[in-house]
């Protein structure tokens, strides 16, 4: 094995340790919604990054507007682990309310920045204390005295730049493009980054323990959020009909929708080449989708849990009468309103079977930004091939925080809208039969209202039919339709994105998807470093499931599912798909408290279950 | 061509875009005989004939229940959707998105419209969406043997004695208030004032809201009923004499404009309107629903077009969308080019 | 093994036996609907059951209301076999639409009645044809023309009673019964029953291979539906809100059960003891329900699967926030519209998981009539036990056909409200923690608004919250909530209807559940007659699962799950909830074309797996 | 007891049932400082108070939205249901069925009603349930960061430039006309009108239906904004003067029966109505909605009581249930003996 620095990751780590951690640590930011700490959250993330270093932040924030306690953690990694740390090694503590707990759950050797009247530093002497006072410092650089409760945030930028050596001139070009089109503001904060700055110059003696270098890890990346990619995603899909109705943290994802709708898609006219509508529920929402579809746009919608449930009905009516949909996910904690602003991926099994009755949908599970993007143009084509509604299975963590990224990929294929006939199609074939399975892949033809052919019509229903479309209750008719529904699904297999194999033929294997990648990645490492087992790992990105999860089984010993739900919703669905004798293979490996999964946990979790032998 | 003394064979009449009125036809009935649903559909078919609607331009939009089967029955050229129950209007509004140079012909019942579909038919009647939309109102669930319905009115009986106790929601009041543009009542027994309303309606282009009685002849047309044929026809009350003269007429009909009104429809038609009893301005957006809620406290049972506003814009204006249907735009439209994403992905270093 | 007659489950039956085949056989009667056919079929069942002969009824009826082709199937059944029959072997041809198609289906040596109108007896030589003029009969019958069409089919009655010996005084006292509030058309019937059978004793001199013998097997019980008995269920549970949106199959469920409290729950000072609403939907019905079980009444809606799928957030809402409610499915063809008037058990799955998020809910699955009396009992002393949603799985064939019942048994158990606190209790306790579990159980107290105490209030939320009902967004009380939760449901195990174990002890066992029991039992004599295959069979009451079928399952090699979908849902519950090792043994048997699962087709099935060898 | 020189505690002023006003308070809020939901938890506090309402007695019932947190924030001794989005009234009408001597008060914004909540809104106003439902109308989805609702209105602008292009569904209109039986209009910085609605609203047995204007200071109080404290105060238009007698309080009031009209309550307390500039009558329904109907034509923003009417029945009457609360009913009332079921088993023989 090789040699590896001293990090943060080696739970052997001493206080006493005598150099300095560089580009490998975590930062906590506790401060109050509706202050103006994103802002400058998001600058600082944006320095890390342009100063070259892998970073990633997660915002943990409330169900509520203004007032209530919020957490940003940034975590800087030059071996590029971008999943959220569990430990935190460096805290800016703003919030009164949530200082002392904040100031307690932290390892001892951390550091601690803070706003001098909470007087945290009484509260342990293990800790490293900074204590700025804020409001002292942030009166003469913003005279307007309202502004100030926002201000007083982007100065712990300027003292955290001094503390951890990033190049307050990467804070302030952050801030001027966070801030483009507000110039005044751009100037009060920079204003505050500087005074920050030039006051922990000034006052602090004590070294910081953690460092941010310079390196060159970042080239060519950009930073953009999984909901703006999926947005991106469905504008070069070439979606027509957009349909949402509000809900955290699926609104962000038409917002920025509309915003590149109304940029790039206005046509030579100057009018839209797109229509989008804020239903009144996800009822209707849904039903405009599955409208739009039918008549032949290509439609989508984007929510969250609570909107799933309401869908229920028309997505058994997509997709037993066959009508393409795409329909976004962006799961939070549930059941219920649960936990509107924490992440979980729970509603894979209720995708996968929404709606009474014998039903079956596709979904796709995007593990990274540029997925959102792919995914989301994969999410329409495949809607329209196998004329029914796809559900891109995203989640908070994905949707809402800030990614880094490679810059997305064209894409490479024209837009197919799948089995459509036309005009001169009928013409030659002189009518078709709508539920007919032609090609014996269970996809049948259709045509779109409006086609100018007298044998062009037929009539959608989600009762009864016959391969001609007509009104049916027979029991064949029945049985045959059901029937070619489970084959189209069934081909659907082969058309899904297909998983992701990492590792080259261990005995331990690991199934992951969705958000919990980048923990995984980590995960290996820590296996391999720490127990020295190496693991294989495969993340699913599509169901029904791709022959190659089977054959994955098949060619291990034990294979952890790692997911983040309590009820182990993937493990659900694999059970359900494999031949019995594999399931004894499966272990779970589940966390649902909210937080993005974290590397440590899942080591921790196959460590244990490992010691307990192999069964 | 030499004379023969054979008798011809009757040309059928064809309309002005040269199909008869069989290509306006369905397929057959399955309704109770004698359902008011049946007459309506025959009178949906007088109607696209007469008005020479292409029919493989019509789309047919339903819910559940026996009114929501009707489409079948008409326009068999037409593409259809028999959707879920109560949530046609979000169907439609879909379908109009997609492709706005079809004509969309919603039907619907009263239990599909009132009672599970109210909030899709508010918001649908705000949107001014153009679509026909027709409730064939029995004032009970036919297809669910017979259950009360929202716009049964207080009083009215079943046959099994069941009084309903809740007040009747007027849809048409509704409608003048929350959007719609067109809207008007009518009886499926009166063939006259019906095809006139349905005509008159395939020239507007916004929501046209039309609550059509419908009498249920297995559930509600018995004594006691306030939904029945002989209940209709006892009670019934004419607002005005609704006549149309379409685009394609070019035939100066006289009338009295001190008793009626002409109003012009977007595709070039006229609607007239000529006065009864009373004197009533069908532009008068306050009027209108003054006089809806007088006759619900009157017990009045009026019928005729109640309001009509060609002014207000319509949900595809509002949104500005370009002319071709958003179905039928080339890639080179809908997937802007790679430098764009390229100058996206650059704005976001 | 016991030799037994020869009867026509012998697939080996020649059409020339000579013996009459008695008390065991099926009559189907093809007509349309609307035309008073139904009045002439429950005469027809109730006949046979009053000559003491096993009994049951089938309605295969259209979705709609008149006009259109109904089949209703009798099987007469010495042995006490209820189950639908597949052949049929005496035929009632009335529908000119269908005639063709029902004479061309039945297997040669049947019998057919018909109307001589239609001239059937040209399509076939192999069967026995009775053609009867029903038009010309029924004319000096009823007077009045508009009646007659009605009337016609009860003549049938006469001329089925004739061949078969049915004592036509049994017919007239079973029409007594059914037209009980119409005097005049019990008159009018009784004639036509008369004619009928005069016209066939003067007209048919070939004697009916097919009769009816008097037994003495029906002492004591009676007939009844399933939605009928599951309503007094509910009265007899003490039910005090009901509300309901009309479906198929469903209504009359509520329809009945307002007649039966309308009689049976009037107070003493005239008013009534309950509240029953036709909401406007099933999303109203189901939220109005869940008001009144949080405010502590024991309440009730019933719906189909379109409801199921519209009630899906509250019921998630209902298991988060623990509210008690029960939700009757009674379940028909889907997915979406499907077919509304045909059976199947095609909701487990959607009922077990609804809503989205992590939850899991309590199921019932009634096979009879009587369990759809007890279950209806039993879910609402579970829903208040685990305050929680309960379902009970009730399907067509079982709510709206006929069964012969053993009467139902008064409940022995008083009424139990669960874990409420009185104001007594809270003065004792002075407080209480809505959602701690104090008992180990997972199960928390709770109190009812109105509880004249102030601690007795607490706040009720989807939202996150400890165990004191605060709101909470924090990681560690959402964890312990959803943890107790689980194993809430967890206890639940042992609280649902106990499985029904039948057989003693052989290799291959049967699982099945619902209205599918009835075929079962016939299969296990089929398997054992036909190819001495003795098979164990456990029937499943309850979901969470008790652990006795996970012990059924580890004692047999091999078990089929019998059901009645397209899916295997049931199959997919076991395979969710048994250790993989278990899951080998697992085989499927589905039926699923709408019509009532029969004994033939599974035990084709069975033997089909049976040869393939055992894996 | 001698006297002293000591500063007596002043003691705290009590209700007619002997409770201070603390016993009416909440949890701390967490909504925006300045927003007007809390303005109105203050004014449901002082009602409640001040009509000496038991606080166990009362059901507090929302759906989701920052409005529909609200009820955490008043009455703590009372049981609080924070349910679903839009679905309240359903809610609502299962608690009052399960036990209708609650004193049941719904809290709900304008998104939870008017936009995903009409469908239920719409049937609770029929039921005339026995509830006091309380709007808290901002004109945006404030808990989801600011979009519009559907009581927008027309040509409302967002601060990010979004301008609102369908029309307003007015509530109190929508309320009227189908069949609630104390409709009023307020404004959340209106703190005498408020309070007086609220009390009279207690007094009420039926669905008393209020709507409140209350600005979202974070998302709609700006400029451009017609839900906005400045437009408010500089449009409102008090229809009457609203004043209040309850019945527990024997003081005889003057008045002026020429400009006042007086309204006796279920309870025994009068609501009087003090008209200001134009002759209305607040218990003419026709009248009221003819008025709703002119001013949104006029654009005018009328509050007060618009409709009260004492007479229809309420949801409860309707259903003629028994004077306990059927979640109280003992085994004996709602479990018919075994002779019962012999009866009934007897006659499926
Ligand atoms: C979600 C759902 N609930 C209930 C039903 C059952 N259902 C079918 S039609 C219908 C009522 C139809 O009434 P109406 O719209 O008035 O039509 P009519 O049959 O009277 O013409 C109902 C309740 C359903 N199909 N879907
Ligand atoms: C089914 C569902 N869809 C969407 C949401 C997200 N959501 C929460 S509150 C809200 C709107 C609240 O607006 P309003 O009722 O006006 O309350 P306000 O916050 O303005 O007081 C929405 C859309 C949800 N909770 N549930
Ligand atoms: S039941 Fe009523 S509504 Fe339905 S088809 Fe028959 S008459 Fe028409
Ligand atoms: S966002 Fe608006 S509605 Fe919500 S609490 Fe803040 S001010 Fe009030
Ligand atoms: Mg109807
Ligand atoms: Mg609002």
């Amino acid at each position: 094995m090789a040699t590896f620095d001293l990090t943060i990751e080696d739970r052997k780590t001493t206080s006493s340790e005598q150099h300095r951690i560089v580009n490998d640590f975590s930062i906590q930011v506790a401060t109050v919604n509706g202050s103006g700490s994103q802002s400058a959250n998001t600058v600082l993330l944006r320095s890390i990054f342009q100063m070259g270093v892998p970073v990633s932040g997660k915002n943990l924030f409330p169900s509520n507007i203004a007032g209530l306690p919020t957490w940003y953690t940034i975590r800087a990694s030059k071996q590029g682990y971008i999943a959220r740390k569990k430990e935190i090694d460096f805290l800016v503590a703003m919030n009164a309310e949530t200082g002392r707990e904040d100031v307690m759950g932290i390892r001892p050797g951390s550091v601690c920045v803070y706003d001098e009247p909470l007087k945290l530093s009484a509260l342990r002497d293990d800790l490293i204390f900074y204590p700025v006072p804020f409001d002292k410092l942030v009166a003469p650089v913003c005279p307007d005295a309202k502004l100030r409760r926002l201000v007083k945030n982007m100065l712990y930028v300027g003292v955290v730049d001094y503390l951890l050596d990033v190049d307050p001139a990467e804070s302030e070009k952050a801030l001027v493009k966070h801030f483009a089109k507000k110039k005044k503001a751009a100037e009060l904060n920079t204003a505050a980054i500087r005074a920050g700055y030039d006051y922990a110059r000034a006052t602090f003696e004590q070294q910081c323990p953690f460092s941010i270098e310079r390196m060159n890890k970042n080239q060519g990346k950009l930073i953009i959020d999984g909901n703006a990619a999926a947005a991106l995603g469905s504008m070069f899909a070439g979606v027509t009909v957009v349909t949402w109705y509000p809900i955290t943290p699926s609104s962000s994802l038409v917002e920025q929708l509309i915003d590149y709708l109304k940029k790039y898609r206005i046509g030579s006219d100057g009018k839209a080449t797109f229509a989008v509508v804020q239903a009144e529920d996800e009822l209707a929402a849904v039903g405009m989708v599955i409208g739009a579809g039918w008549a032949g746009a290509r439609s989508m919608t984007s929510t969250s849990g609570p909107g799933i449930s309401l869908m229920a009905e028309f997505v058994g009516l997509g997709y037993y009468a066959e009508v393409p949909a795409v329909i976004f996910d962006i799961q939070r904690v549930g059941p219920s309103t649960g936990l509107p602003t924490r992440t979980m991926q729970g509603d894979i099994l209720k995708c996968a079977f929404l709606s009474h009755g014998d039903t079956r949908h596709i979904l796709l599970f995007p593990a990274s930004v540029e997925e959102c993007f792919g995914f989301a143009i994969e999410a329409f084509e495949l809607a329209e091939k196998f004329q029914t509604p796809v559900f891109v299975m995203s989640d908070l963590d994905l949707g809402m925080n800030n990614w880094m990224a490679d810059p997305f990929t064209y894409p490479d294929k024209p837009i197919n809208r799948g089995k459509v006939l036309s005009e001169e199609d009928l013409q030659r074939l002189g009518g078709f039969a709508r539920y007919k399975d032609v090609d014996g892949d269970g996809i049948p033809y259709r045509t779109l209202p409006g086609t100018n052919h007298p044998q062009a019509g037929y009539f959608t229903r989600g009762s009864g039919h016959n391969e001609k479309a007509q009104y049916s209750e027979r029991q064949d008719d029945y049985v045959n339709n059901v029937d070619r529904l489970a084959r189209k699904l069934d081909t659907a297999r082969s058309f899904v994105p297909a998983p992701v194999l990492e590792g080259t033929g261990t005995q331990v294997g690991v199934i992951a998807y969705g958000s919990s990648h980048w923990a995984i990645l980590e995960t290996r490492d820590q296996l391999s470093r720490e127990v020295q087992l190496q693991v294989d790992y495969l993340r699913v990105r599509g169901y029904p499931f791709s022959k190659q999860v089977r054959e994955f089984i098949e060619g291990h010993d034990r294979v952890y599912v790692v997911e983040q739900n309590r009820d182990g919703q993937m493990l659900e669905l694999l059970k359900l798909d494999l031949p019995a004798e594999q399931l004894v293979k499966l272990r779970s490996v589940r966390h649902y408290n909210g937080l993005p999964i974290d590397a440590r946990s899942v080591t921790d979790a196959i460590i244990s279950q490992e010691s307990k032998g192999v069964n | 061509m030499s004379a023969t003394t054979t008798t011809p064979v009757p040309t059928p009449k064809t309309n002005h875009i040269g199909l008869t009125v069989v290509d306006y036809r369905g397929g057959k009935t399955t309704l109770c005989a004698g359902c008011g649903h049946n007459a309506i559909t025959e009178r949906i078919i007088d109607a696209a004939f007469e008005m020479g609607i292409q029919p493989e331009n019509v789309a047919k939009l339903s819910g559940i229940g026996c009114s929501s089967k009707s489409p079948a029955y008409f326009l068999n050229r037409a593409h259809g959707f028999n959707s879920v129950h109560g949530r046609m209007p979000s169907v439609a509004t879909g379908v109009v998105l997609a492709n706005h140079k079809l004509v969309a012909l919603g039907v619907t019942g009263d239990g599909d419209t009132a009672s599970i579909g109210i909030g899709q038919f508010v918001h649908l009647m705000r949107r001014n969406l153009p679509l026909i939309y027709v409730i064939e109102d029995n004032g009970v669930y036919g297809l669910t043997k017979g259950q009360f319905s929202a716009t049964a009115d207080l009083g009215a009986k079943l046959k099994t004695g069941v009084v309903n106790d809740l007040p009747p929601i007027d849809t048409c009041l509704l409608a003048i208030q929350l959007g719609a543009t067109f809207v008007a009542r009518s009886f499926s027994g009166d063939k006259k004032q019906l095809l006139t309303i349905l005509k008159a309606a395939f020239a507007h282009r916004g929501t046209s809201m039309i609550d059509v009685i419908s009498p249920c002849v297995t559930f509600n047309d018995h004594d006691g009923s306030t939904k029945s044929y002989k209940y209709f026809k006892d009670h019934e009350e004419p607002l005005n004499d609704v006549g149309f003269v379409p685009y394609f007429e070019n035939i100066e009909v006289e009338y009295d404009p001190g008793t009626t009104t002409t109003v012009p429809m977007h595709d070039g038609s006229e609607l007239r309107l000529r006065k009864l009893d009373r004197e009533y301005d069908a532009t008068n957006k306050v009027g209108a629903m003054s006089l809806l809620a007088e006759a619900h406290e009157k017990g009045e049972m009026l019928t005729g077009v109640f309001y009509v506003n060609t002014r207000t814009p319509n949900f595809i204006d509002v949104l500005h969308m370009t002319d071709q249907p958003l179905a039928k735009l080339s890639e080179t439209l809908i997937r802007p080019p790679k430098e764009k994403l390229d100058e996206i992905m650059e704005s976001l270093r």
